[in-house]
């Protein structure tokens, strides 16, 4: 089970791809966000847990779906070190889990067999992973 | 036959733990001339070098090799070692086998095979080291510091008072620097200028002080003991010997709309100008530029207004050309420019300002005389809030990657003394960390939260706005409570990084001392000698070699102050005997060598020489003064014919390593 | 020599892992400091790397290369100062202008010009020198042993 | 051209007999009608045997080396191209201005009897020049060959009829051969071919080489008083005529040396028995100062320091030259 986290935070990890270790927690990513009024997880905490591995937090957070993707944390950051591909890694792991294996083969038949076939691609791509 | 002595150190842990010292003595005792080789636990020690001694005597050795540390660190000890028992010093060979095998090679087989590799080249080398003998050049009993500021007038001061001659160079025109802008001092919270001007006076007034002000260095040439320096005084476009410094030029100059570079922008002054009221030398300067006798050719109110007739249009700057035995950098620091940092309204709003500027803002003698007003309003600000670390610890490129140290420390004592005076006045500072070690500063810090109810925030702005109110709205982050903040100020104050004086690359080039990649100057020794620069005859004080603060300055500047009095307390130094000679029966004239050679120490002579055929023959041959030449080599690959070589390091003993090592 | 060693005892074994022999030419006052700064802070880079100290990166002769080379020498690295911030002033200018020329040449007669490098490293770069010397050696090792330029009857 | 050689033989007699010099460098008559060599005249009576024409390809400029170290006045006869030489030699302190006399000779390019006998003749007995075609007398008759085709390679860059140096000039300049496009082409078709090639081509040309050092004993820039291949001490390898190691140590550490000095008279190519394109060294050098540090020709005057001996702050980095072409 713990093994389970740690590969998930690794994987988040590789995702996010920035220098968790650098960032010396001086908030300015947090205080220049636009959005930060409306996140339950600030910037700086987002890069902080991910850099202590606490999975859960980050998972329940609803801040990477406020984030707008505006890149000022990554700008102000002194350190070089990039919030936002943190919240991005965030999103993409919850979009890769949320449906993963839902639909699989088997189920093919339930389907409409009207549906346009590119969107039986699509949906495959996206649940599917 | 050569007896050479080997000498394999263990650096007690150090070199000993990666390194199979036994191996290494093993290996190099088989080699041809090796008439000697042991190990030591110190070679440095007493007991070391006393392994020397009685290994020469017992063996005979002519030639040493020591296996340690870098001969930076050593080589003089093991040198002095030999000089001891009747070897000439450059008959020693270090092999570098602990910073450059030991330190950085984990693997035990393979820091051991370099090791042996290395104590082989040295060996190589050694075998055709020959005896040299330094020469000896005078001291010229004067020094030079450069930049007028706390660093170096402390500097100049303790110079004088042992009883040396010491000119201050100071671009400015007047001495003072950095100190004389600030309003109050940590942790005492006494004023600036009332502990600065006693010593500012001294200065001007020792008898072995020569200042020269407006005035800046032009070139350096000579070596340790004997540079020669020449100093451009800037036209002052007023006599100083005549000025009384009365001061009514300036105030009828008509052009007022320059802004003060003393009062940071803050203030405008006249074409002719003394930068600030306890100025010195307490004379005016005509600024050319915005002048309008000089732009137009129409005025002269100044010299018609002088009691002493001391207005000189025609004035010109003079060269000064003057020789030193020791100098010191003492340049000081600017802010970084903000232009990186938009964020912050630095641009946008005349309410965001520099804590240097901030000083000027409540000193007495500042633009508002001491009245804690917004510069946009004129109006006293109801909140404050203070910004630390803006372009400090910054890695991304935009700011510094340093601390730069003071910031902390006066962040509290501005907070403070607007606190003590305005207690209506809020005041909040954002921090990353803070960071107080020193004497009676955490209690200072403190002070600020615990007495005077400054509101310390551990989180950082992130943008600065101008309000529709004509005030500042401030988003920042409080990440204690883990909160995004909008705030509302009048006032910002940016602790703004500090970096080395504009100037100080194109000095230390001058100066041939190094520097770090952020302009600092480095130390010759990080620990062990923090106050001399690399090059000999170079010294350091204050923020030229580091982010430093008052204190530290001052006791950097006496340190400085000390090695100039030793150095020019010598009659004669010795020189450094590694220099080049040109063979002349192949030297054929060309002077490429005198050509690439920085000190002129080459030049041609017309000599009769013996030829390569033994006939006399009279012709133009390259000579090396041995006393100028400081041996970096450049002419010894300009020479085609290999006629010019470095003793030390010839052609022979690179190559006998190069041999070795392939 | 620990070299000769392994050679002889590996006639049967499998061929040793190529190990590069790389001279590094340091002037005394930046380069040779930095190395020192790197050892100071432990930085780890291959034992390949042998360092020959000289006053100033001017002193060495293109010809101490080329003997090098011609001795075996797989790589050759020259370090100085930073151009203009030469202890001797002008040094590394001429450095410069002599191994310009030196590379353009020897690229010009098809010898491989990534066996030669020219790196200025200052005193406080202790860490980037160790970077280099690791990168040289990681170059040099892909690159093979030197046999445009090396003289067979040299070989020890 | 028997015009311009009846001028010079009347300079020369003038100048020794009223005694302004005491020797005279030009060239004597061989046993053939192409074989023209470089000789010294000390007395008037000796220049009866002077000749110029065609086949006077010898720059004489290191002919001054001795006259200076013997501290004879000397005259000396240079095409446009010689001039250079002296000016390098005067450079590099190796020749006194007060012992020359230079004599600016008109030229307008000069013949390469391999490039004649190339076309089939045998038993020439006189070759003469005039309007852009060779006359060339045989026992078996007379054949006209194009110039262009039979000119020196060194002609075919000709750097125009101007003197660099001259205290008198023969006769009125002549026009001097068209340079053939690009100095550098050769250069560039070398540049061009990859690395390997390009190392297969030059180990091939100078394994040719036998360490004569006929390149280096009439190259105007190889005038040390002891040539570092001939001492002892002296740090190269290379002394050895052994190795194609050795060889390409040689060349490249001459090509090396000579850089910035060499002034491109292209004499090393042409007195090579073994026709080593040795010129190619120097001209590659020569590109690349004018592309790195600004045009500059070595002997257009006897003062401009050599790009070796000068710098700029900007100057290109070491691994900028390393990296076109990477082998």
């Amino acid at each position: 089970m713990v093994d389970k986290v740690q590969e998930q935070v690794e994987a988040l990890r590789r995702l996010a791809h920035t220098p968790l270790q650098d960032c010396i927690q001086c908030g300015r990513c947090s205080a220049g966000c636009p959005v930060a009024f409306k996140m339950d997880l600030l910037p700086h905490r987002v890069v902080w847990e991910l850099a202590q591995g606490n999975l859960e937090t980050l998972l329940k957070a609803t801040a990477p779906w406020q984030c707008v993707s505006c890149f000022a944390c990554q700008n102000r950051c002194p350190r070089g070190v990039s919030p936002a591909a943190v919240m991005e890694a965030l999103r993409l792991t919850a979009i890769r889990q949320q449906g993963a294996n839902k639909y699989d083969a088997a189920q093919l038949e339930h389907f409409d067999p009207e549906l346009p076939q590119q969107a039986l691609v699509a949906v495959f791509r996206k649940f599917n992973k | 036959m050569q007896k050479i002595g080997v000498f394999v150190c263990w650096c007690g842990s150090n070199i000993a733990t990666t390194v199979d010292v036994a191996q290494v003595v093993a290996a190099v005792k088989t080699i041809p001339n090796v008439a000697f080789a042991a190990d030591y636990k110190y070679m440095c020690s007493e007991g070391g070098q006393e392994l020397i001694h009685k290994a020469v005597q017992d063996y005979q050795l002519d030639r040493i090799v020591v296996c340690s540390c870098s001969p930076r660190m050593h080589e003089a000890t093991f040198r002095n070692c030999a000089e001891q028992v009747g070897i000439n010093p450059y008959l020693v060979e270090i092999a570098n086998i602990r910073e450059q095998c030991s330190w950085i090679i984990k693997d035990r087989a393979q820091a051991t095979a370099k090791a042996i590799q290395l104590a082989k080249a040295a060996i190589a080398k050694v075998r055709f080291n020959t005896p040299l003998t330094p020469g000896e050049s005078k001291v010229v009993k004067r020094a030079l510091v450069i930049g007028g500021g706390i660093a170096g007038i402390q500097a100049a001061l303790d110079i004088a008072e042992a009883g040396y001659k010491v000119d201050i160079v100071e671009r400015q025109p007047a001495i003072g620097g950095r100190m004389a802008q600030l309003d109050k001092t940590f942790p005492t919270l006494d004023c600036s200028a009332c502990i600065l001007t006693p010593k500012m006076m001294d200065a001007a007034n020792h008898p072995n002080i020569k200042l020269y002000t407006y005035s800046e260095v032009e070139a350096v040439s000579g070596f340790v003991g004997n540079f020669e320096v020449k100093i451009r005084q800037k036209a002052r476009s007023v006599d100083a010997k005549r000025c009384t410094g009365c001061g009514i030029c300036t105030e009828k100059c008509p052009s007022r709309k320059t802004s003060s570079e003393f009062e940071l922008g803050l203030k405008t002054r006249g074409a002719i100008y003394i930068p600030f009221s306890q100025a010195l030398p307490k004379v005016p300067v005509i600024d050319r530029e915005h002048c309008l006798k000089f732009q137009t050719g129409k005025c002269g109110i100044c010299s018609k207004v002088c009691p002493a007739e001391c207005i000189d249009y025609t004035q010109q700057d003079e060269i000064i050309t003057e020789h030193y035995g020791a100098i010191v950098a003492a340049t000081g620091f600017d802010l970084l420019p903000l232009d990186k940092f938009g964020e912050y309204g630095y641009q946008d709003s005349p309410d965001v300002i520099t804590s240097l500027e901030f000083e000027r803002l409540t000193n007495a003698t500042g633009p508002t005389e001491g009245h804690l007003v917004c510069p946009s309003t004129g109006k006293e600000p109801k909140s404050v809030i203070i910004v630390s670390c803006v372009g400090s610890r910054d890695t991304s490129g935009r700011g510094k990657t340093y601390c730069s140290k003071i910031c902390c420390m006066y962040n509290a004592k501005q907070a403070m003394y607007i606190r003590e005076k305005y207690p209506q006045i809020d005041v909040t500072v954002f921090y990353i960390d803070v960071r107080t070690p020193g004497k009676a500063f955490d209690e200072f810090y403190r002070r600020a939260v615990e007495e005077f109810n400054v509101h310390y925030i551990k989180g950082q702005v992130g943008k600065v706005l101008k309000d529709a109110r004509g005030g500042l709205t401030v988003f920042a982050s409080d990440l204690l409570s883990d909160k995004h903040l909008m705030l509302h100020a009048d006032m910002v104050i940016l602790a703004t990084a500090v970096k080395p004086a504009a100037g100080a690359r194109k000095l230390a080039t001058m100066l041939t001392a190094s520097m770090d990649n952020d302009d600092f100057f480095t130390e010759a020794h990080p620990k062990l000698r923090p106050v001399e620069s690399p090059t000999a005859g170079i010294f350091l004080a204050g923020m030229c070699q580091g982010p430093k603060d008052i204190p530290e300055t001052v006791s950097q500047a006496g340190a400085a102050a000390v090695k100039v009095v030793g150095l020019l307390a010598k009659d004669k130094l010795r020189t450094n005997p590694c220099v080049a000679h040109c063979q002349e029966n192949i030297c054929s004239g060309c002077l490429a060598c005198e050509k690439v050679c920085p000190y002129g120490a080459i030049t041609a002579e017309t000599k009769t020489v013996i030829n390569l055929a033994g006939v006399k023959e009279q012709r133009t041959v390259a000579v090396v003064n041995q006393t100028l030449c400081q041996g970096c080599g450049a002419c010894t690959v300009a020479c085609p014919a290999a006629a010019m070589d470095l003793k030390g390091f010839s052609n022979q003993e690179i190559l006998a390593e190069v041999d070795a090592l392939c | 020599m620990l070299g000769e060693k392994v050679t002889v005892a590996d006639k049967t074994a499998a061929p040793a892992p190529f190990e590069p022999k790389i001279v590094a030419f340091c002037c005394n006052w930046c380069s040779y400091a930095g190395a020192d700064g790197a050892g100071t802070a432990r930085k780890q880079y291959p034992a390949n790397v042998k360092i020959i100290r000289v006053p100033c990166s001017c002193r060495v002769n293109p010809l101490f290369i080329l003997r090098a080379f011609q001795r075996g020498a797989d790589g050759v690295i020259l370090c100085g100062c930073h151009p203009g911030d030469c202890h001797y002033m002008t040094g590394n200018y001429y450095t410069r202008r002599r191994l310009t020329l030196l590379m353009s040449m020897l690229n010009f007669m098809g010898v491989a010009t990534e066996r030669l490098r020219v790196e200025w490293v200052s005193a406080s770069e202790g860490a980037r020198f160790a970077e280099i010397m690791t990168s040289f050696v990681e170059q040099i090792t892909a690159l093979g042993a030197n046999v445009k330029l090396r003289d067979l009857r040299c070989k020890k | 051209m028997q015009k311009i050689a009846a001028l010079m033989r009347q300079k020369a007699q003038e100048l020794l007999s009223s005694g302004q010099v005491q020797q005279v460098a030009a060239w004597r008559k061989g046993q053939l009608a192409y074989d023209n060599a470089p000789a010294v005249f000390t007395s008037p009576e000796a220049c009866a045997d002077l000749v110029y024409d065609e086949f006077c390809p010898a720059n004489l400029s290191k002919y001054l080396l001795a006259a200076t170290k013997k501290k004879l006045k000397t005259a000396v006869f240079l095409k446009p191209c010689d001039t250079y030489g002296v000016n390098q030699l005067l450079k590099d302190n190796r020749v006194q201005r007060e012992y020359v006399y230079a004599i600016g000779t008109p030229c307008q390019g000069m013949l390469d009897i391999k490039k004649i006998r190339a076309h089939g003749l045998k038993g020439i007995t006189r070759i003469t020049v005039s309007e852009g075609v060779v006359q060339v007398e045989t026992v078996y008759g007379t054949q006209n060959l194009p110039q262009r085709d039979v000119l020196l390679d060194k002609c075919l860059q000709c750097k125009g009829n101007a003197y660099m140096i001259a205290d008198t000039e023969i006769g009125e300049k002549l026009a001097t051969p068209e340079p053939r496009g690009d100095a550098f082409a050769a250069v560039k078709r070398i540049e061009a071919l990859p690395p390997e090639e390009r190392f297969k081509f030059w180990q091939q040309e100078l394994s040719k080489c036998i360490r004569c050092n006929a390149c280096r004993d009439i190259c105007p820039a190889c005038s040390c008083e002891q040539c570092i291949f001939d001492n002892p001490a002296a740090p190269v390898a290379g002394k050895a005529f052994a190795d194609p190691v050795e060889e390409n140590m040689f060349h490249l550490i001459r090509a090396y040396h000579v850089a910035g000095r060499c002034v491109g008279c292209g004499e090393c190519a042409r007195v090579c028995p073994q026709g080593v394109k040795l010129g190619l060294l120097n001209l590659k050098f020569m590109k690349d100062i004018n592309t790195f540090y600004g045009p500059y020709q070595a002997g257009s005057d006897a003062t401009t320091p050599a790009p070796q001996v000068t710098f700029t702050q900007g100057d290109v980095e070491p691994s900028a030259a390393g990296q076109k072409g990477r082998s």
